[in-house]
């Protein structure tokens, strides 16, 4: 039983956190290997493990980094899995930035998907499909004569139209909608789910770990404003009833970063174990990063509200972990499940 | 005990809900509904309608032009308003200053600012809080200093809520720097286009800009515009904030919300069913209604009490502290609703600005109205006042 | 609108509180009128409104009364809904304390009964019958050729058995069997159930009353310990944290006051309104009661623990509520369901 | 990052575990299981197996006759028992006293007492609350007065659990009034026979007879029953209080407890189907179970750091908190599983004594543990007491 980090996980951490504290960019990111640490190295990275993810997207949310890396991840794992070797290469190199489009409007957080694909057109609907502005592939799930399928997209082809807002967490997130768009059939035809679980899996848990790294940002700004802030005549730190409240917070954090932990330990286990871990962590973190958006705002006062304060977008991210692959009701009702039928 | 109105109470929310349905433009319902940004038109437009009702002053004294409603009429006008998504009134000049001139001013500033307030000749703002006096009010900096017949503003104001549509802002300032803190703030009234006055917005988190930032930079300001006498104005800020909160619990708001919310989980689909249909989340919108349940009981009782005679005391702190978890309990289940739709943020704050929300029409304010609304437990005295205020009256320590 | 008390219940809860203070006995609270102020004018009292039940339950709770008064007043209600005027006037003059067995083993809040009477004999079990020991007169709930009916049923008669132990409210809990007992059909034939719903709103009522008033007594108790209890040199009360978590109790002690008020004045609505009510109220109370003795406990430390200090039986109270006619979760299911199709 | 255990922690879990299922008795389990009340002869006949299979001093060094476990192997093995319903090892000889003679004693204390708290001459109790020094245990009155070669002890004593078990009692008395109050603190080892001593059991909430009050009368305690010098208490209790905190989250009762849990809403039934499938009861239940999950990590790592080496820090006080609010909320779910059940209280509480409960076997405890167990977020340092030394840790304020 070990908890501490290897050598080489910690000195990416260190270059990474060095990094991003001077604002860095797609390309910076991607010579530092931070595609790299996602993949195995059978698909050609030098990592891919639970705590490798875990390792990545800490930092990543610590900064507030809104690069797409973790879409790129996704749709790069994807692509790894269906034996796109070049393409992957590519993603790991940092010179094709690819995009999973999966999520259709109306399915909440369901996958009941209506894009079809025949004869290598595909057609229908993707929503809030996040960091797909400038992505240089799309891969997409449709159903086709054999199931659940993948398909690779050029989102500059005939037929693929793209309209993106900005995002609750940074960044973009894009309507696409495919009208015979060509689109070319990777890996197992009929045979997406179960990479597509998997990916996701690993994905969220990259989300839990980037909330776990922002919380960590909100917990430091939120103790630095109660040392400093003064009121009445003395450090608003210094009034109990703000103390107990920080104490639970700081608490919770705690347990997120357990919960993510315990992911990361079980990313690679058996379906059944797995998701009872994804879904146990994605509703301890959601809650938490809820908890610790809601009370460092409320902690801070006023300041807290503005934009023009740092908390905001970590705030912002915060909440927005909840809206992305399942809420907290969404995974206990996964998690019971699960538990029923073990 | 008796639950139901007076006869007359009925009377009067019927006349009100019948000019609601008749007279308040579905354009203005539906922006507010949805959260859209009203502009000062939009505001000016709805006074101009209510003034012509006469209801614009509605607890104003007759003597001053209101209609003199009693706390069980204010109190049906204000939950029906809302309940019926009619745009806020802008309390600034009407229920802000208008009650501290009618009890602190002079003849002639009754005479000249209260008719100014009724017929939109005046949009005031309030110059309370700065960024070192928010909680702790009274520490405040901004200071007045009398030079022959004017005083010379100097300072910072902050949080000023549309400050941006103001003609005119009621300070408190410090006259007297050589007393204990409270015994040295004033009350005036400064013209917005006064040199040396530089007006800055400030966007919130979910990109509004609904407040501002206020320098006063050597502001000459007349000595007749003191409201009182000097160093008096402590006297009337607490005046102020004890016999004018009006609609503290927020009833009627939360009423709506949560009638709009019900419309967005009987219309979200989940696992094959309505979202209200899904038992957790079933339970959460129950939980929060049973909750307003009973605080609208409790609201009914201070507002019953109130208009017996009574003066509010300890019930209001409660009220704020309760009325705002639970008008935030109501936006946290709006913002849950829509599910993925909150990812997409189409607004100011960040970068890309006002593209259309693809999601329904209920879906684009549900994430910027839960961050907006984390401030209501945040302004008028935080729940954390509250709370001490609640605990030290009942613990007499 | 008015919710200040008639002049009448004023004085009935003065006297009570006067009366109950000194510790008074079935006898006393019966010459008060406590059960009078149960019943309508038509039934032989002086009350029988929500707002009377209320007031009465109100300083039984206070007092933290063990006598079964609402367990007298239920039965003796549907005594009265059965014509049996001469036992409902000896409930209301005291000499008759009858209760009404109606829960049965295994049911949890449920009330899908088992109990059936034929031909004048009552055969069965009931279940945690609160208040049976020392009964004059069961009224029993049973399974009839006719539909559910209501049965008079003498305790000392052969067949009935009864077994008692204490109850976590005060005085007892009782498990009854009957085998072939004799029994009197009171009222309609197969029309119980609507007696015995309204009758039990007005219990639920009852019990919520009794526990707000419970309640009140354990926040003066709470804030007095606050006030007086030194530790670190200063009185407890002092420390910004306590203050703060007791100002959330009393906001919620507000919230349930409100919560009784509203089910008081909506007792006699239609059923669905009224079991609206019954639930949410319920729900609320039962909710507000477990902070309060949680929170009442932890605020004052060890000494709350022991049997000695006067707390402990008022916790227990408190924690009683939520195990009586439907916990927390039932009723706020039933509330779900009455909302959907309302 | 390595979740799993190491060969040699499997092998020894292995052990534990094959002798809990091979030696616990039958009886003792189900007794624990059901929170019955054990007696005197409960724990001495489970302590005496533990000390011929040489676990019941796990910790302590082999020197002194322990078995020197690390960290990791302490885990195992309390988790262990936590969840095969072992009786409790009494801590107040084994992991309290025991550490501070071996840190502290002299060689004629620690040859004396050490074995005599493995082969169960002595049952220890612990003497450091008093009625007005509980959060605030500096501020003990008990005085003990050198006379000659005696000290004279008055004073007294509360929350003294199991002391009507007990022969013995150490306790923190107050031998300098002169000083501030942490310095006048000395460590007494008292025979709880000598004359003078009175005990009085106190009952709880749940009519447990657990606790006890002690009054010490001209109590006289002979000088060499001082442990270290003079005025040197407060050091021995603090260092018991951040080295010896054994077990703080109670992961292995919660685990043990969440399991009974399941048992009984797998049972009890609601609308007809086991009440582990009403979809509130599986939330309240699953919420839980992921918080006990991530908690049980948490534990791990501070667990691996002190085995590591790591001193144990401001982490002792977060296991505290979040494993009593833990445990307290599987409590709680166990008294609303039972439904109606909970109303029959055949308790020592209330008149009436130990009649049989009329439910099922799991029904008895489910009130009167929930009762009980709100004692554990108070004792050991309150919650409150922790979140203010977590504030200071993080704040430095």
């Amino acid at each position: 039983m070990d908890f501490s980090l290897t050598e080489e996980r910690r000195m990416l951490a260190d270059s990474l956190r060095g990094t991003l504290k001077r604002g860095a960019d797609w390309a910076q990111l991607s010579d530092l290997g931070v595609q790299g640490a996602l993949f195995t190295e059978a698909e050609g990275g030098f990592g891919g493990s639970g705590f490798d993810i875990a390792v990545v997207f800490e930092e990543l949310g610590r900064a507030g980094s809104t690069e797409p890396v973790l879409e790129a991840g996704l749709a790069g794992g994807l692509l790894a899995d269906c034996g796109e070797a070049a393409l992957v290469e590519a993603v790991i190199d940092g010179s094709l930035r690819p995009v999973f489009a999966h999520d259709e409007p109306g399915n909440r957080y369901d996958t009941d998907l209506r894009c079809t694909a025949t004869d290598g057109r595909l057609s229908g609907a993707k929503t809030v499909v996040i960091g797909a502005e400038g992505a240089g592939l799309l891969v997409v799930s449709a159903r086709s004569s054999g199931g659940l399928s993948l398909f690779a997209v050029d989102p500059g082809a005939e037929g693929v139209s793209l309209r993106s807002v900005p995002s609750l967490s940074g960044g973009y997130a894009s309507e696409i909608t495919f009208d015979k768009a060509p689109a070319r059939l990777i890996g197992p035809e009929g045979g997406a789910q179960p990479l597509i679980d998997q990916r996701i899996a690993a994905a969220t848990l990259a989300l839990c770990a980037d909330a776990l790294g922002a919380m960590e940002t909100v917990r430091e700004m939120t103790l630095d404003y109660l040392r400093t802030r003064k009121q009445f005549g003395r450090p608003i730190g210094s009034f109990q009833a703000l103390q107990h409240r920080m104490a639970d917070v700081v608490i919770e954090i705690e347990q997120a970063r357990s919960a993510v932990i315990n992911l990361a330990g079980h990313l690679h286990a058996a379906p059944a174990v797995r998701d009872r871990h994804v879904s146990a962590t994605k509703n301890v973190v959601g809650r938490t990063a809820s908890l610790v958006a809601e009370e460092s705002i409320q902690l801070h006062g006023g300041i807290a509200m503005t934009e023009d304060y740092a908390l905001a977008p970590f705030a912002r991210r915060l909440i927005a972990v909840d809206h992305r692959f399942g809420d907290e009701d969404w995974h206990m009702e996964r998690f019971i499940a699960l538990g029923a039928s073990a | 005990m008796d639950l139901s109105f007076s006869a007359e109470d009925i009377a009067f929310r019927d006349d009100v809900r019948a000019f609601l349905r008749d007279e308040l433009p579905a354009e203005l319902a539906a922006k507010v509904r949805h959260h859209k940004l009203l502009d000062k038109a939009d505001y000016e437009r709805w006074h101009a309608m209510l003034q012509a009702r006469s209801w614009l002053a509605g607890t104003w004294p007759k003597a001053f032009g209101g209609a003199e409603w009693n706390a069980v009429q204010r109190h049906i006008f204000e939950e029906e308003c809302a309940m019926a998504n009619a745009p806020r009134i802008i309390p600034f000049g009407l229920n802000m200053l208008a009650p501290v001139l009618m009890a602190f001013g002079s003849k002639e500033q009754q005479d000249y600012y209260l008719p100014r307030i009724l017929d939109g000749s005046d949009w005031w703002c309030q110059g309370y809080s700065e960024p070192e006096a928010g909680s702790d009010l009274a520490s405040l900096r901004t200071t007045a200093v009398r030079e022959g017949d004017h005083y010379i503003v100097n300072g910072q104001k902050t949080w000023t809520t549309l400050g941006q549509f103001a003609n005119k802002i009621f300070c408190l300032v410090r006259t007297d720097a050589s007393v204990k803190p409270q015994a040295g703030i004033s009350f005036l009234l400064i013209d917005m286009d006064t040199p040396g006055i530089d007006i800055r917005p400030i966007v919130l988190i979910d990109g509004t800009p609904e407040v501002n930032e206020i320098f006063f930079t050597d502001v000459k300001v007349p000595a007749e515009n003191l409201v009182g006498a000097e160093n008096q104005g402590w006297t009337m800020a607490k005046y102020l904030l004890t016999h004018e909160r009006t609609n503290i619990a927020g009833v009627g708001f939360a009423a709506a919300g949560l009638a709009e919310l019900k419309r967005i989980a009987a219309t979200e689909r989940s696992g094959g069913r309505p979202l209200a249909e899904n038992p957790h989340f079933a339970a959460r919108m129950a939980r929060v209604e049973m909750d307003l349940m009973a605080m609208a009981t409790t609201n009914m009782r201070v507002v019953a009490a109130a208009a017996a005679g009574a003066a509010p005391g300890v019930e209001s702190s409660m009220l704020k502290v309760k009325g705002t978890l639970i008008r935030q309990a109501i936006n946290d289940l709006t913002r849950r609703a829509v599910g993925p739709w909150a990812m997409a943020f189409p607004s100011e704050a960040v970068e890309g600005s006002n593209l259309p929300h693809p999601g329904p029409d209920y879906a684009a304010s549900a994430a910027p109205v839960y961050l907006n609304y984390r401030k209501i437990s945040i302004y008028g005295g935080s729940n954390e006042i509250q709370r001490g205020i609640i605990a030290k009256t009942m613990l007499g320590l």
